[in-house]
């Protein structure tokens, strides 16, 4: 393969008034695999996010998605080129049925979109809300749903922000399930996520951010013994993999 | 058992609009306990902690606190009646200051030096917050937020604190400390209801659990049964 | 000989006097708007409820407009009070499209109203009247304004101590950024919502009182005050209470001068003009800020 | 469109085209100014109604519509040339208009929208050698078309707005501007060109008033500043799209056809309430009746069907 | 049958700006619709009036008088209040080819536009200033400032006192236009302060020349000559400014103090019937009623044609004064009256032939007072 990464950034900063979330974040995303990236709360995982996605266009430094430079992008040419996102705090369209919410985020030309979204509800048990609007669900329905969202495009990459969060245990297996399909489909995926079992047993390779920088990458096991790594993230008590 | 439970949940039914998502669930909470409350997505547990709260309108039921009903309180009664709640996602007053989120905590105290001994009671207890007791809650990291969150709900020493979902989005690191405090709490005497995804860790924690499912109840047990229960553990625990 | 220093003072005075009224207005808008998420379409015709009250005290029963003016104050706060628990408190959680449709129904309502029992003729308080002279600078100050300016200023800088530093004050604040927990910590949201639209209500409605003395008025006189009450809540950001302080006095500011230097139909839609160009150079209005600030 | 709203369609087109042969020249300019409404009302429910962008300013559109079409009728040009041209001219009009204020996020651009029918209003003033100013322009009756022929006029291009707005709620495009009403940054992150969309909407939705207003200004034979760019008409426009129901084909027609009647009504009785009773509807609709007299109907008409 | 009323339609001003004034020229309308049925009615019919509130908006108006005529099918037209309003409306008579009989307009306007059915009753508004003009001129004054609404009937106003002044070889030191319902005019005043003008001439309605007035004493603005178009001449103005109205002047079409046949019986009984002395629009709106009447007597029916031609060829003396119009219809018959506020009252000062009180010259600077 000519071009093996399918996102990379060089350099990202991002400040918010004097608050430096990204102080210069040089990060490879390689076609086909999944990409961890965890680090404490407040790290700037998702500022890192709402830059690829072209949500925040402040940010300077370059980000290359698929050979494209894209910094500066309006997200839907982002979308255009073939990128997802979902976002921390989920952002269902509230006053559209779930159904809805599905089919306006497929290609204007997919004549199946209809036929794929009722799949993919069944697969996570939300056939029963489909024309449930999107204010009426809970925490963790409106995170599937927004999860699913980002599927109706079969886009190239995938970023993931905690898709997880407030799921339940249960779900959670299918949710996984999905991703790894999604990569034996051949898409590229990034994972922001907490579950240390989630990202030893789907993540190629982990970057681990703190303070807006990269400390570590490599695979899980590689990270996880790094000191500093385990002072700034995991704590006292290490409940890893299991 | 002569005295009552410090919370009584009977046959209660809860509703948004038309909607009915509560259906005769039970629920019992006796003092200085740990309560866990777990389930799928959707299957109304949250809605269970908003109708105790008054945020949901109860249908049909009764909700008692150590015996007297308070059934669809006022929302804003709830300190007067000793419930303190966390809501779900870590929700501050992002544009005040750590210290103004911990004086709105004891909004209905109205002396202005008891207030301030209040907050500085609960600063001793969470030192982390100290250190950053004039910066904007908004600028705090996530596991600061949620234990500021915690430590508001704390400002009029309610008997009862409901917490739903603590862990939610913190790193693991946070869910450690977050999961002690609350240890820490119970042994001060208050006493827990909560709501988590992460089960297996708070049904660790907890004495009792609940598990809910489409909105009723469906197993209730002392936590360590629910954990080594097979079915629980296959259906709500993620675990084969 | 526009440029002689007098003149650019004369202009500077009467514009920033009339900024303080401007002030005074759109800082009660902006209380609303911060704590309720509402944009009150109708706070104009608050203003001329409190000019007519005035007007009625000075013509029936011989009062003068500042003894009226806490009387004034008081009923609008009740008015307000009222407004809140029968109409807006209504429409919480419904979508901001539903607020600005009740309030500019309610401002229509309460304008025809006005134009029924009143007319549309002009009414003025002829209290205060001329102006002090000041020789060695060779400077008029207008009584009406002098006293309007420094009144309107005291109270803008009065409701801004109480919203900062009063624990009813940051219950405002709070309930403007969640109103939910605020409930949760034993804040009566209701209460306090009532409570701000009254105050909102009784600033407006003290404005009325010191325009009564200030200029002509009639019920249609509303609407104009409110478009420029918008543009000083642009330029200083809306929800932003000192924002909207600032912005009276420089829109104040602004219409002086180019009335001054160039024409006073100018000036009128300098306003406008000045919130276009806000907009656009900087959507979060000059201090930048989106949400409530206080 | 379903097959019955093409029956309802074909009925009221129907009794419309006739109108004509059976009513005086006073009933058939109140059928007009019906047909205007409805006009100006689907305008009003493509862009605000759809997109959530409230639009307190649509009435602009009508005012430069007004005069472009009284100024090149006086100039010579053939009527349905001015028509044309004065929709054509407000649409191009809004683009850049709507490229700057559609930035704009929620209140401030009502905000924006509110005073320029202000700036309307100063601008024609002001421009005395193109509008006469506050004089106003009056078209020699010799030049303006007949009634009958404003009639048909606005008939076709009520026709022409129920007809676009019924094909836009059905599309994906109609779903696209229900996205960007709900939440805009997701809605651009799905993947929805946002500014295009709305730009769209917007520029389309002056086409209507731009129409309107020519015809309306050979109708009247007069028009100056203030009587074109009218406050009331925003209000009245909006009214009728909450009284039929907002985001519906027919709430617009629905509403118009109401709010004309009872103000034609309570006019001739009470001369000066009829505005006071207008704000007093608005308020007591949002209140009560959220989504229009259709939705009360679709939801009456769930509970016993 | 022949027992059927006779219907005389009108638009008025019930509501919006010019509703005070509006309300005046309706009750002069209702006055001589009694008086006529009183005296039998016309043509052996008695007269009925059927009115609408145009809101003070032109646009109004048109729709009015078009429901008017093919609505209600009345059988005479009288005009509405304000030059605005009457240019739309009697564009709908032009087109219905009805003629009507107007008052309360003013602007030349309104007769530029070749039209054949509209008849005035007012002395154009050009003409408004021309007494104080002259008055000045005669006093050796030359600097004049003027400024004026941005409607009809004000510009029309300053449009007659801009070629005046060239005329008369004065100077026009300051001009500006400002918006119909502007109430702040302390930027114009410190630019009037450095111009120095001798004679202020307002175009100016009401609200405004009150304000202004006010204002001139806040910023102590004394002309030599302070005079508006419309303000003055309403009682309104005296009440509102008191004191400070002393020595203003103004314009009026029409003061019960004329010796004109009738008017002090119409100022009389006016009184009696609303309970308030009448203004000039009140004894307007009953002339143009009279003037109707004297038409009709004279065509001998309701035709239309006959009606146009009686108007054009009419020349009576009303209690509003003297009607005669030129062919396009526009009044030349009436002359115009100067008032000035001399201790809390309004005398007619000029012309010398119908004054009531000596001229009060100069104006007392307010500092002065
Ligand atoms: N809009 C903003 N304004 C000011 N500061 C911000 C803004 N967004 C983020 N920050 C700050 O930037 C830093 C990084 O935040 P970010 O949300 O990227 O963290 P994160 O790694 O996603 O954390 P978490 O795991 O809690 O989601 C934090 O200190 C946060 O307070
Ligand atoms: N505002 C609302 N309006 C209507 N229905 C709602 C609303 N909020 C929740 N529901 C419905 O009520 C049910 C229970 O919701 P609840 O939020 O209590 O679930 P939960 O158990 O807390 O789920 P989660 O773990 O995802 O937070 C869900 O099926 C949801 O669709
Ligand atoms: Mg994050
Ligand atoms: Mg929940």
């Amino acid at each position: 393969m000519a071009e093996p990464s399918i996102l990379e950034i060089q350099g990202l900063r991002r400040d918010f008034g004097g608050v430096q979330a990204l102080g210069g974040v040089d990060l490879q995303v390689r076609r086909g695999k999944i990409t961890g990236l965890i680090g404490p709360n407040g790290s700037g995982k998702t500022t890192l996010f709402q830059a690829v996605s072209g949500m925040d266009r402040e940010a300077t430094g370059r980000i290359y998605f698929d050979g494209h430079s894209i910094l500066g992008l309006r997200p839907s040419r982002i979308v255009a080129l073939g990128l997802g996102r979902t976002f921390q705090l989920s952002r269902v369209l509230p006053g559209l049925t779930v159904l809805e919410n599905l089919l306006v985020a497929s290609r204007p030309d997919d004549s199946e979109a209809e036929d794929r979204a009722h799949n993919l509800l069944r697969q996570v048990h939300l056939e029963r809300q489909v024309h449930v609007l999107g204010k009426a669900l809970s925490y963790g329905q409106q995170k599937l749903v927004e999860f699913l969202r980002v599927l109706m495009r079969s886009p190239k990459l995938i970023l993931l922000d905690e898709p997880a969060a407030g799921v339940n245990p249960t779900l959670r297996r299918t949710l996984w399930e999905l991703v790894r399909q999604l990569q034996e489909q051949g898409t590229s995926l990034m994972l922001i996520e907490h579950h240390m079992e989630v990202i030893a047993d789907l993540c190629d390779e982990v970057y681990v951010l703190n303070e807006g920088r990269i400390i570590a990458r490599g695979t899980f096991s590689e990270v996880r013994e790094d000191p500093q790594v385990f002072a700034a993230y995991f704590g006292h008590r290490n409940r890893t993999a299991s | 058992m002569s005295a009552p439970p410090l919370l009584h949940l009977q046959q209660l039914d809860a509703s948004y609009g038309p909607i009915q998502v509560l259906f005769s669930v039970q629920l019992e909470v006796q003092p200085g306990e740990i309560v866990a409350l777990i389930g799928p997505n959707g299957a109304g547990k949250s809605t269970v902690i908003k109708s105790i709260i008054g945020l949901v309108r109860v249908l049909r039921g009764q909700i008692r606190l150590a015996g007297r009903e308070i059934t669809g309180m006022a929302t804003h009664h709830a300190p007067l009646h000793g419930i303190g709640y966390v809501p779900q996602g870590r929700i501050l007053f992002a544009r005040m200051t750590v210290r103004e989120n911990l004086e709105m905590g004891a909004f209905l105290q109205q002396d202005p030096r008891e207030r301030r001994r209040l907050v500085e009671e609960v600063l001793d207890q969470f030192p982390q917050l100290a250190a950053r007791a004039q910066v904007l809650a908004g600028h705090l990291s996530g596991g600061e937020q949620q234990m500021l969150a915690i430590g508001r709900s704390l400002m009029m020493r309610p008997k009862l604190l409901m917490l739903d979902e603590p862990s939610l989005g913190l790193s693991p690191k946070y869910v450690d400390q977050i999961f002690a405090q609350l240890l820490v709490l119970r042994d001060q005497g208050h006493t827990l209801l909560m709501v988590e995804q992460n089960a297996a860790r708070a049904l660790e924690i907890a004495d009792r659990g609940y598990v809910l499912e489409l909105g009723r109840n469906r197993f209730a047990d002392r936590a360590s049964a629910l954990l080594e229960n097979e079915a629980v553990r296959r259906l709500y625990l993620g675990g084969v | 000989m526009l440029w002689e220093s007098s003149v650019l003072l004369q202009l500077a005075l009467s514009g920033l006097l009339a900024g303080a009224l401007y002030a005074l207005l759109a800082c009660g808008l902006n209380l609303v708007f911060g704590v309720m998420g509402v944009i009150n379409l109708a706070h104009g015709e608050l203003m001329i409820a409190g000019a007519f009250l005035s007007w009625l005290a000075y013509r029936y029963i011989d009062l003068h407009p500042l003894v009226v003016l806490p009387l004034v104050m008081g009923l609008l706060y009740g008015f307000g009070v009222l407004l809140q628990r029968w109409l807006i408190e209504r429409l919480t959680g419904r979508d901001e499209l539903t607020s600005l449709l009740v309030t500019y129904g309610l401002s229509i309502l309460l304008m025809n109203l006005g134009l029924l029992l009143f007319s549309a003729d002009f009414r003025s308080v002829p209290v205060l009247q001329g102006g002090f002279y000041l020789s060695s600078l060779d400077l008029v100050i207008s009584k009406p304004r002098a006293v309007a300016g420094a009144i309107s200023l005291a109270l803008t800088l009065g409701i801004f101590g109480f919203l900062r530093y009063h624990r009813m004050g940051k219950a405002i604040r709070a309930v403007s950024e969640q109103p939910e927990v605020a409930m949760i910590c034993g804040i009566d949201v209701a209460k306090v919502r009532q409570m701000t639209f009254g105050i909102a209500a009784a600033m407006a409605g003290a404005a009325g009182v010191l325009l009564s003395i200030l200029y002509s008025f009639s019920p249609e006189t509303g609407g104009e005050f409110l478009l420029k009450c918008f543009a000083v809540l642009v330029i200083g950001g809306m929800g932003n209470f000192l924002g909207a302080l600032l912005g009276g006095l420089l829109l104040g500011l602004v219409e002086a001068f180019v009335g001054g230097f160039f024409n006073v139909q100018w000036a009128e839609a300098v306003a406008y003009l000045l919130l276009v160009l806000v907009l656009l150079l900087r959507p979060g209005g000059l201090l930048g800020q989106r949400h409530a600030v206080f | 469109m379903r097959y019955s709203d093409l029956g309802i369609g074909a009925l009221l087109l129907f009794f419309s085209l006739l109108a004509p042969g059976f009513l005086n020249n006073y009933q058939l300019s109140f059928l007009l100014q019906v047909l205007m409404m409805v006009t100006l009302a689907q305008s009003w429910n493509l862009i605000s109604g759809m997109t959530g962008y409230i639009s307190f300013g649509h009435g602009v559109f009508f005012g430069v519509g007004a005069y472009t079409g009284a100024l090149l009728l006086m100039g010579g040009a053939f009527w349905w040339v001015a028509i044309l041209s004065a929709a054509l001219l407000a649409a191009a009009l809004a683009l850049p208009l709507g490229l700057l204020t559609l930035r704009l996020r929620g209140p401030y651009f009502a905000i924006a929208m509110l005073g320029l029918n202000e700036v309307g209003r100063i601008l024609a003033n002001l421009w005395v050698d193109l509008t006469g100013g506050g004089d106003g322009i009056a078209l020699s009756p010799l030049l303006s078309p007949v009634l009958a022929t404003n009639y048909f006029s606005m008939l076709a291009l009520a026709v022409l707005a129920t007809l676009g707005m019924g094909w836009i709620l059905r599309s994906r495009f109609g779903l696209e501007l229900r996205a960007i009403r709900e939440d805009e940054e997701a809605a651009e992150m799905l993947g929805i060109d946002t500014i295009r969309n709305k730009l769209i909407a917007f520029t389309a939705s002056a086409l209507l008033p731009g129409a309107a207003g020519a015809i309306y200004a050979f109708y009247t034979s007069f028009i100056d500043p203030s009587s074109v760019f009218l406050p009331a008409l925003n209000v009245q426009m909006i009214v009728v799209v909450l009284l039929g129901g907002r985001g519906t084909l027919w709430g617009p027609v629905l509403g118009a056809v109401l709010l004309m009647s009872v103000q034609e009504l309570t006019w001739a009785e009470f001369p000066a309430l009829h505005l006071a009773l207008l704000g007093l509807l608005m308020i007591l609709l949002v209140l009560y009746l959220p989504d229009g007299l259709l939705g009360a109907w679709k939801r009456i008409g769930s509970r016993y069907g | 049958s022949s027992k059927k009323p006779i219907l005389v339609g009108a638009s008025v001003a019930l509501t919006g700006k010019y509703s005070r004034t509006g309300q005046e020229q309706l009750n002069g309308y209702r006055l001589w619709v009694e008086d006529v049925n009183a005296r039998g009615g016309l043509l052996g019919r008695p007269v009925q009036l059927i009115y609408y509130d145009d809101e003070s908006k032109p646009l109004t108006g048109a729709k009015l008088y078009e429901k008017l005529i093919s609505g209600d099918r009345v059988d005479l037209l009288l005009g509405p209040y304000s030059s605005g309003v009457t240019l739309a409306a009697s564009t709908v008579a032009e087109k219905h080819q009805f003629p009507m009989v107007s008052t309360g307009a003013a602007s030349s306007k309104i007769w530029a536009r070749g039209y054949k059915n509209v008849f005035g009753l007012y002395t154009p508004a050009e003409s408004y200033m021309n007494q104080i003009l002259f008055f000045a001129k005669r006093k050796g004054l030359s600097r004049v400032a003027l400024i004026h609404a941005d409607t009809a009937f004000p510009r029309a106003v300053a449009k007659g006192v801009k070629a005046l002044v060239k005329q008369l070889g004065m100077q026009l030191v300051f001009e500006e236009e400002y918006s119909k319902g502007s109430t702040d005019f302390s930027a114009m005043l410190v630019k009037l302060r450095l111009r120095k003008p001798e004679v202020l001439i307002g175009g100016s309605y009401l609200p405004d020349s009150t304000a202004f007035v006010r204002q001139a004493k806040e910023y102590r603005f004394s002309p030599k000559i302070m005079a508006f178009a419309v303000g003055p001449g309403l009682p309104d103005f005296g009440e509102n400014l008191g004191a400070d109205a002393e020595g203003v002047m103004g314009n009026t079409q029409w003061e019960a103090s004329l010796k004109l046949p009738g008017a002090q019986r119409f100022a009389r009984r006016y009184q009696q019937r609303f309970g308030h002395a009448p203004g000039y629009h009140a004894a307007g709106g009953y002339g143009a009623g009279q003037v109707l009447e004297a038409a009709v007597k004279r065509a001998g029916s309701l035709d239309r044609d006959a009606l146009r031609k009686a108007l054009s060829q009419l020349k009576i003396t009303t209690v509003f004064g003297r009607y005669a119009v030129d062919a396009a219809g526009k009044q030349i018959g009436k002359p115009g009256y100067t008032i000035q506020w001399i201790e809390g009252k309004r005398h007619i000062v000029l012309p010398r032939a119908h004054a009531t009180h000596q001229i009060l010259y100069p104006f007392q600077p307010w500092q002065n007072r």
